[in-house]
Parts: structure tokens; sequence; C-alpha cells
């Protein structure tokens, strides 16, 4: 079954030719799930079943390692993305209150997705960029100092939209 | 490629350097403020002045005063330009010619820098970390040359031995000797593995070597390699850094091309090739055998030591993990001699250590210091004390392994030794300042959350222990706890230090016990009047138990 | 149920003891100066509660007795519910379950709130001893109460504990 | 083989090369408590129960995956040991569900037998009381997560034993959990061979045949060991 998709779907097709230069090795396992994860935004069941059976490894155990890592989420993300640094730094300099305020407004906890599926909220534990803490990432792109107000005004152009 | 393939391209790049240098910082910290947007009109503004033979705009790595980014700097003028935009541009070209341009600087001869020694960090902020012919420039490979050509693995190891170079991972070990372990160790296969997943929150030193100066590690790594016995290595670095990934993806498809990296490396019988590998988030993962089974695709739990890497690592083989911070010593190491770097720090702890410098602190960034510097010459001169008038309380060092180390502790020197004396320890290079403001017990909870967060799973004291020490603090900090309560936490910390499986486990109460140790009146303060505890008869006028004794 | 297996040695106790307050003993109000005070059930409600803090107050030695009392036990199963479960509990029991007449038992002062948590005895007060067991053998009591009247520490180990 | 001499708990012991403290011990007739261990699988030192205190090591080692080597002393009891082991297991018990009264393995359990052992007659931890699942879609086994103790005996028969690699641990530190291949109902794994195994090798009631109530859970580990020895020395040693 999980085959079918490697026909309809061309991101399989890349997916299977990235396995291919890994030569299928089972050490390569976490590469693949990256390279997987950036094709199709988050790793659904069938995607996972695939990679196991190219891999010829248990699903089992592919399961146990995606689910291992912060990395991975095994469920679709927001169109949007913020991530507040939850880092030592960015904490003792009010990342909580950055956090806390954009839960309040969203209504969601950090790790979620607003019903509308616009934002996800996420946490780090540190991105490395303690010289400009706090620091919030929104869609990929690091913005420094943030406060409770910046990151709302900044959420609230994707509301808008 | 010989040596004189390396001399040509150093002669050629001093051959076309130009009047005048601006240097961008390209690092993460200031890329995240537009350093992209400022070096690129620069660019304009130089070609708009005609002045493209005169003056050349370089990209470089971490500038080190990240919190006020993004950084320019013009030499020989000698002028740092802070908070720079790229409307700025124009008149930084004209400020070349004489005149003072109207935006802030900063001296680059203050305390901040003047007090910092660079070995790690030399070339970072320095040379362009995205063209191999610029740190080949600074004398780049020919540590690794004059290894290959003169010297045996046994001379490299031994070479090693004597500059009394420490793992700069956190722990310490003499990498001599771990480099001699790996060397003896039977096994036709070897790997070497530079530790880059640096996990502790509130750290990004390696994460700056990396952007900076990213040859500096693979020279140090193929150095290594020699020494070793090794072919094959591979970097473990963090997902979260992709600027990092990308500039060493760079140096590894330069390296190679330039025949620095690859088989018969300067026309000996040494091949050595590198590999990314790229993680996905796992603080567990810095510890060594949960960092290779990362490497082998598995989930990233530890294992018990012994057998250590050094004997039965990657995949079975030997294996020798170094992070990216003791690699980055190496070159300079072998290209200015074992005494030399000997001479350098305190009697146990030689050489310097690179620190990120964050938290309630007016100066934040990446400084590099000799061991033996006191915390005080760090935090209150470099750094600048904490900002707006605060007092300093506490530093942090060694992240959720480490320790709070109060005040009055300050004029401690950064070694191994005296930190670890403080019930902390040096740790990767996290320091974070904190000021009369903070809560300690509430710091206390927030690494425990975090070891929590980041506990595998695999080992009961560090799965289930962190969740009651955690639940201990929290129910302090609500003020719901007794002093029962507190001795369960006390007693908990002494059981997860020493019964958990690995490094995580065993270090996750530290920053507890150090808080604990030094601000237990904070913790005392928030205690309740245990009312039916021993002996305990509802009357909330009775002292408790533990003090009637 | 299980002291009653105590069988003769209750004969022995009778001489020895005198027991001052249980739920079959004619009391209303938990008496003071008690030396020794077998609790059974976990805390689930105020008057559980209150009961609790009175007996301390009034008791020299506390033995947590039964499963229920040292860990909660069945009753604590409502917990995995999360805070708030009482008014699902309560749902569930007087409502969907009922044969007949669906309706909250409510009477203040009456019926007793439930809490939000069901506890073992020694999360809110301080317990000397502990008899596990559900319910906890005859012969494990004897030997507890057998140490206790006899002036020894009681301390129970291996084949004298038993869960379940 | 190199024999090596050295002593446990002042014993001296002679002991062959590559053995483990643990089956050295249980050789000499010296009992180290363990959970996550199981004869026939190899160790994985999780469970900290088994850890011993070597001389002029200042780190405690777990018996089970330590080689013994010369001159080594060894202590398996003292008073930090046993009160390290209590807590471990007060731990398990606050971590998950364990109501013995109602639980299939009551009476055949290796974690209630471990706690009289220890002496363990009231956990001083607050109980976590997590929400957790029954797996009872399986034909004819079922699992409890609320008694899993997560010592992975049953993921390590499955792969090693039977090498069907059906199970596997999910998710990390206290939200780890057993799987059945992509974390599926057990009645719709793919690669389940319905063997029985995990359900032998589980040390508590988290595993077990359907229909059993309350302290009905007996299992049958010799069959395990009986596996192993015929595949790998292949002797095949049948109970008589």
């Amino acid at each position: 079954m999980a085959l079918e998709h490697a026909s309809g779907d061309k991101r399989f097709k890349i997916l299977e030719v990235h396995m291919k230069k890994h030569q299928f090795r089972h050490d390569a396992l976490i590469e693949i799930l990256h390279k997987a994860q950036e094709l199709f935004g988050y790793l659904e069941d069938d995607l996972l079943l695939f990679v196991s059976y190219k891999l010829k490894l248990p699903p089992s155990r592919v399961y146990g390692v995606a689910t291992f890592y912060h990395f991975f989420t095994l469920k679709p993300k927001g169109e949007h993305t913020c991530v507040v640094c939850m880092g030592t730094a960015c904490y003792v300099k009010g990342a909580d209150k950055v956090i806390g305020a954009v839960q309040e407004h969203l209504k969601i906890k950090a790790g979620e997705t607003t019903a509308d599926n616009n934002v996800s909220l996420l946490t780090a534990r540190c991105i490395g960029a303690c010289g400009i803490a706090p620091a919030v990432v929104y869609d990929g792109s690091v913005t420094p100092r943030q406060s409770p107000e910046s990151a709302l005004e900044h959420i609230n152009k994707w509301v808008a939209k | 490629m010989i040596l004189n393939d390396l001399v040509q391209i150093k002669t050629k790049e001093l051959a076309a350097r130009k009047k005048v240098t601006l240097r961008c910082c390209m690092a993460a910290g200031c890329m995240s403020s537009d350093a992209k947007g400022v070096k690129e009109q620069l660019e304009n503004a130089v070609a708009q002045a005609g002045l493209e033979n005169d003056v050349e705009v370089r990209g470089v790595g971490c500038m080190k005063l990240c919190c006020e980014g993004p950084l320019v700097q013009a030499d020989p003028q000698n002028s740092l330009y802070i908070k720079v935009t790229p409307e700025n541009a124009p008149a930084i070209i004209a400020a070349l010619h004489g005149g003072t341009a109207n935006i802030p600087q900063a001296d680059p001869d203050a305390a901040f820098f003047k007090n910092q020694l660079g070995i790690v960090l030399a070339n970072s902020g320095v040379i362009d970390p995205e063209r191999i012919e610029s740190y080949i420039t600074v004398g780049g490979y020919e540590a690794l040359h004059e290894v290959l050509r003169e010297m045996t693995p046994r001379d490299v190891v031994e070479t090693m031995v004597g500059s009394g170079l420490r793992g700069r991972g956190g722990a310490g070990f003499p990498t001599g000797l771990k480099w001699g372990t790996v060397a003896k160790s039977p096994g036709a296969k070897k790997y070497i593995i530079c530790n880059a997943d640096e996990g502790d929150p509130g750290a990004f030193m390696d994460r700056s070597v990396l952007e900076s100066d990213p040859h500096s590690v693979l020279e140090g790594m193929a150095i290594a390699a020699y020494a070793v016995g090794a072919d094959q290595g591979f970097i473990y670095v963090r997902a979260e850094y992709p600027l990092a990934i990308s500039r060493l993806q760079l140096a590894i498809k330069q390296a190679k091309q330039l025949g620095v990296l690859g088989s018969g490396i300067f026309e000996s019988p040494f091949n050595f090739t590198v590999d990314l590998r790229i993680g996905a988030g796992a603080f567990v993962c810095g510890e060594e055998t949960a960092l290779m089974a990362s490497v082998e695709g598995k989930r990233g739990t530890p294992r018990p030591r012994p057998p250590f890497p050094a004997e039965s690592g990657l995949y079975g083989c030997p294996t020798l993990i170094n992070n990216v911070e003791t690699f980055a010593n190496v070159p300079p190491i072998y290209r200015n001699g074992a005494e030399w770097f000997a001479g350098i720090g305190t009697e146990k702890s030689k050489g310097t250590k690179v620190f990120a410098l964050a938290g309630n602190i007016k100066n934040t960034g990446l400084i590099e210091v000799p061991m033996g510097t006191p915390l005080r010459t760090i935090v209150q001169e470099m750094g600048g004390g904490a900002p707006g008038g605060a007092e300093i309380k506490a530093v942090q060092t060694g992240g959720p392994s480490g320790g709070c180390i109060p005040a009055q502790h300050l004029d401690t020197p950064v070694d191994y030794e005296s930190l670890g004396k403080l019930g902390s320890i040096m740790g990767s290079g996290g320091m974070i300042v904190m000021d009369d403001s903070t809560n300690m017990v509430d710091v206390a909870r927030f690494f425990m959350e975090f070891c929590m967060d980041e506990s595998c799973g695999k080992c009961i004291p560090c799965r289930a222990g962190t969740v009651q020490m955690h639940n201990l603090l929290e129910k302090i900090l609500k003020r719901k706890a007794t002093r029962r309560d507190l001795e369960k936490l006390e007693e908990l910390c002494d059981m997860v230090k020493n019964t958990s499986l690995c490094g995580l486990g065993q270090t996750a109460p530290n920053p507890t016990m150090s808080t604990l140790r030094f601000f237990r009146n904070e913790y005392e303060a928030l205690l309740q009047p245990d009312k039916y505890g021993p002996g305990g008869n509802g009357d909330t006028n009775r002292q408790p138990a533990a003090e009637a004794k | 149920m299980s002291f009653l297996d105590l069988d003769e040695f209750l004969i022995d106790l009778v001489d020895l003891v005198d027991i001052v307050y249980s739920p079959v003993v004619d009391m209303k109000d938990y008496p003071g100066s008690v030396d020794v005070c077998l609790i059974e059930g976990a805390i689930c409600n105020e008057d559980n509660l209150e009961l609790l803090h009175k007996i301390r107050q009034r008791t020299k030695v506390l033995v947590s007795f039964g499963d229920c009392a040292v860990t909660a036990n069945v009753p604590a199963i409502r917990n995995q519910l999360g805070l708030g479960n009482t008014e699902s509990v309560l749902q569930r029991a007087y409502i969907e379950n009922a044969q007949d007449n669906p309706c909250l038992p409510k009477a203040d002062g009456i019926v007793p709130q439930l809490l939000e948590r069901v506890m073992p005895v020694h999360e809110v007060v301080h317990v000397e001893h502990f008899l596990p067991g559900c319910p906890p053998p005859a012969a494990h009591i004897k030997a507890l109460v057998s140490q206790m009247l006899s002036g020894v520490k009681p301390n129970l180990e291996g084949k004298q504990i038993k869960f379940g | 083989m190199a024999a090596k001499t050295l002593t446990i708990d002042g014993k001296s012991i002679t002991a062959e090369e590559g053995a483990t403290v643990l089956q050295v011990a249980e050789e000499a007739g010296i009992k180290i408590p363990t959970l996550c261990h199981l004869e026939g699988i190899y160790d994985v030192g999780a469970c900290r129960l088994c850890l011993v205190e070597v001389v002029g090591v200042p780190k405690l080692l777990p018996a089970c995956a330590t080689k013994v080597a010369e001159g080594m002393e060894i202590n398996t009891d003292s008073e930090r040991l046993r009160k390290y082991r209590r807590m471990t297991l007060e731990l398990l018990f606050a971590e998950r569900n364990h109501v013995c009264a109602v639980c299939v393995s009551n009476g055949h359990c290796e974690l209630q037998t471990m706690a009289y052992s220890l002496g363990m007659d009231h956990v001083r931890y607050e109980y976590l009381f997590p929400k957790w699942g029954v797996d009872t879609t399986q034909r004819l086994f079922g699992m409890d997560h609320n008694r899993c103790i997560l010592c992975t005996r049953c993921v390590r028969v499955c792969w090693h034993i039977e090498g069907a690699g059906t199970k596997n641990v999910s998710g990390r530190g206290t939200k780890s959990h057993i799987i059945t291949d992509l974390n599926m109902p057990w009645g719709e794994s793919v690669s389940c061979t319905q063997c029985g195994k995990c359900v032998q090798a589980c040390p508590t009631g988290a595993l077990f045949h359907k229909g059993s109530t309350a302290g009905e859970m007996e299992r049958d580990r010799g069959k395990l060991e009986f596996l192993v020895t015929a595949r790998e020395k292949h002797q095949w040693v049948v109970a008589v």
C-alpha cells in the first residue's frame, strides 16, 4: 500500500532517489527522515511505512526514531510557525513572558497549531542566539530582542492576512 | 596538493589585499539583524564611490560583541561600528577618508576585546569562513602538512599529551590520553567524531566556531585521525544550526577539491574523509554513546560504559570523540608547539576557554580568555556588569549539568578544578549571568524541567527521578511544600546523581544542588510549616520537628 | 474483615488493648489521647480529610492499614482522569449508571465534597507504620500488632509485606 | 580462556574472563536484584537495580553490564545500595498505575516481589497517575501500559529471539511507551507473529494472555532460555 504512493506523488520519487544516494543504509535513517520532512512538511504514517519498506527496517524502529527526536513532527504544521527560544539566556531575559503572551493570544499551548491551521507555536531548547535574547524564529527567520508586544505584533500580521 | 601550493595560494591572497578592509560579521546573531543587507549595501556603496580597488568588503565570522550587532569593522582605521543598518553603508564608506560617520561605535580596545586571547577564535571575525583561501592565508592546513610529512602518529599523540589540552566538551578529560587510547586500540577500522551537538541552553561557542572558522575544525580532525589511525570522520551537528551546517558543507567541499581531505593527502598515504550527520534535536545526544547511536541512525539512547568508545564505539570500532572547540585547538598546537600551549593557562588547565556570555549582563557575546581568568574579570570588566545598575547575584556555568556560582565567589579563577569545587562544572562554555531579580529556585526548576524533557527514558532514576524532583521544585515554588519535601528533594538529588546511566542523569541534580548550597534561604523562605508532620499535632505555631530536635 | 481473621489472637488482644473508636464502635467523635490508630482507606473527600487531621492530632502512632490507605489503590484510579474529575465521576456513578431515579447526591453538610485527587494517608499526614495488603493478611497484622505491644519498633520485611 | 580472581561480598571467586559480575555472583549464590535483565537476551543496564560498589571505582556499576576483572573487590549489598534500590522501586511504582489488587500478575510479578524483598512498604513520592491505555485488539494477548516499567524485555525478545522487530519504544523520557509497528493497535500489526515471547518476558502485568484475571498470569521464562540455547548452541534442552 505504501508503494502505491510512489507512482502518484512525485515527492516519493525524490525521497527514493535520496535513499538511493545513501545506498538504503540503515544508518541513514535520520538523514532520510530529515529529507522526508523537508519534502512533506511532516511525517505521516504512510510516509514512515514507505521509508521502513524501502530501507527494509521494521516499522517500529522507524517510528521509534521519528518520535525520539524533537525535530521530527508527525502532525502537520500550520501555515506559519512561531518558535520561541526557551534557552537559559532567553529565559532569564523574559522568554517565558513572550510565550505566555502568544499562548494567551492564540489560545493554544506550545506544540499546538491554531484551529484554522494558520499558526503553529513551538519552543526551542536553545537556538544559540543568546547574544540577542530573547529570540523568536518567525517562519524560519531569527528575530532578536523580542517582547510580548513585538511578538504579538508579528503574529497579528499573519492573522490579519 | 603539496606545501608549495599552499604557499602559492597564500601569496596570491596577500598580494590581492586592498588598502582598506571592511569586516562584516556574518554569524547567526548578526545575520538575524540583517547583516546580509548591510554587507550588500556596503558593496554597493564601495562600487558607487569607485573604490573597488581600495576597499574590500569581507564577510567574516563572529566578531564577538553579539548584543550590538550587526557589527562592521574598518581597518586600518580601527573603527568598530555597531547596530549597523543597510542605510548606514554610504556614511561608513564616506568616513573612510577621515571625518566621522554619525553611527554608534564601540571601542575595539575596550576590556571586552583587550582581555581576550584568541587561539580558537583567532580567525573568527577575521577570515572569510566561506573561502578556504582565506583560512590558508592565516597559515591554515600548514599544521596538517607538517604533521603528515614530519611526524609519526606516535609523535602527534605525544605532542598532544605535552600540550596538556583537556576536552572542551565539559568533563575536561585529557585529550592526549584519549588519543593515545584510541591509537592503541586494536582494529583495522577506526572513526573520528566531532561532537557539534551543542545542546546546553545558553551556549553558542561551537556554533560560532563552525560558522566562523570551519576549516580549523576539519584540520584538527584530520590531524587527530592521523594520530589515531582513522580514515573516516563524522561531524554530528545540530539541525538548529542551519548556517553552521551550510558553512561546514561548503568547507568540506572546498577541502576535498583542494585535496586537504580525501585520499593521499599532501601526497602521503593518509586518507581521510569527513561526513556530516545532522542531529534532530535531542540533548542527550551530546553524551558520546547516545551520539554514536544517533550517528548509526538509531534512537539516541546511551549505553553503559565501559566499554568506552575508544575501545568499542561507532559500529563497534574504536572511536575518538572530541567536541568542536577541542578540535579547533588542535591546529594552533601543532603550528606553535606543545610548549607554547602549555605556557598558557593554569597548572592543570592549559590554554584558553571560549565562553558564551549571556543573561543579565551589559555585553553579551563570545569571549575567549586564558584558563584561570577570574570570573570577576569576565563578568565585571569584560561583561560590564548587570545592566541598569542591578547587582550580579550569580553566574551559571555548565548549563543543565552545571551550577550557580554566587557573587561572593566571583574571584574564583575559571578552570576545571575551581569550578568543580563550587559544585559547578566548566561545561561547554555557556555562562549565564543572573542579577538580583532572579529567583534561584525557579532557575533550579527551569533546568530540572529541561532535563526532565530531555531524559531519554531508558534508565529509571533519570526518567522518573527528574519528574519527581521537578514536581517537588514546583511544589516549593507554589508554597505548598514542607521541610519533609525539601528532604525528599535532596535525597533524590543524591540518588539520581549516583545511579543514573549517563551524564545527563548524573548531572541533572547539579543546578538544584548548587542553588541549595548557596541560596538555601530562598528555598526555606518558601516552605510551609509541617502541621501534620512527624510529631505534628496540627498546631501551626509549632516549630517543625526537624528544628525542634 | 481481615482483622477478624486474627481468630483466637483477638481474644488475647482484648485483654491488652481498649478499642475506643472504629466503624463498629458506637462513638460519635474520635477520642483524645489514643495510642495507636489503624487507618483504613484512601483520602477521597472532605470528611476523610477532616477526620484524618483530627486523628493525627489525637493519636501517638498511626498505622496505614491496607492498600487503599498505603497506595490509595482502586479509589485513586479516578485520579487518572486528571484534575476536575469529580464532576465526571459523580456523573458516571449517579446519572449514567443509575438504575432508577438518576440524580446527583447533594445535601450541604451531609454529603461530603469529593477531593480533586484521591491520596494515600501518608501524603496528608505523617504515618509511623505501614501495613499494605488487599487485605493485609491476618498473620501480618498479628506480627505488627505484637511487635507494637511488646514495645519493639515494628519492622516488617520480605514475606511480611504484601501488596494486592 | 583466562581465569580472573575477584571477591564478591568478601567471598573469593574465580571467574571466566568475559563473564559479567551478575553471572559470577549468581554462580556463587549471591543474589543481586534485577528487573531489566533476562536470561537469553543482551543486557541494557537500564533499571539500575543491579548497581554494585567496586572498590577503587568512584561510580556504581551495573552488575549485568560489567565484565569481571582481575582483583576486583565488589560489594553487592550496603546501606547505600539498599536505599537506592528501594528509591528506584518507589519511583517506578509512582510513575504509572500499578494497582496490585486488580492486576493479572498479582502474586507472580517481579516488580511486586522486588518491592517485598527490598522492604518497600510504601511509596513516599506522589503518584503521578498518568493516563495510559490498554490495548486488547490482539486476538491472544493484551498490553496494559499502566503496568509497564519500560524494561524493554519485550522489545529485546521480539528483536533478538523472534527476530520480528514488532515492538519498540516510542517517544522519550517519561512519555516513552512500547509500540507495535507504527504505534498501531496490536491486533492490526502486520509484523507480529503472535509468538507470545514478549508475554513470557514481561516482568509485570503489562503484557498478558487474554482472559486471565487478577492473579492468574504466570510466565514460563524457561521457554525463552530453551530457544536461545537451541539457536545459539544447537542444544535442545527439553525439561523432563
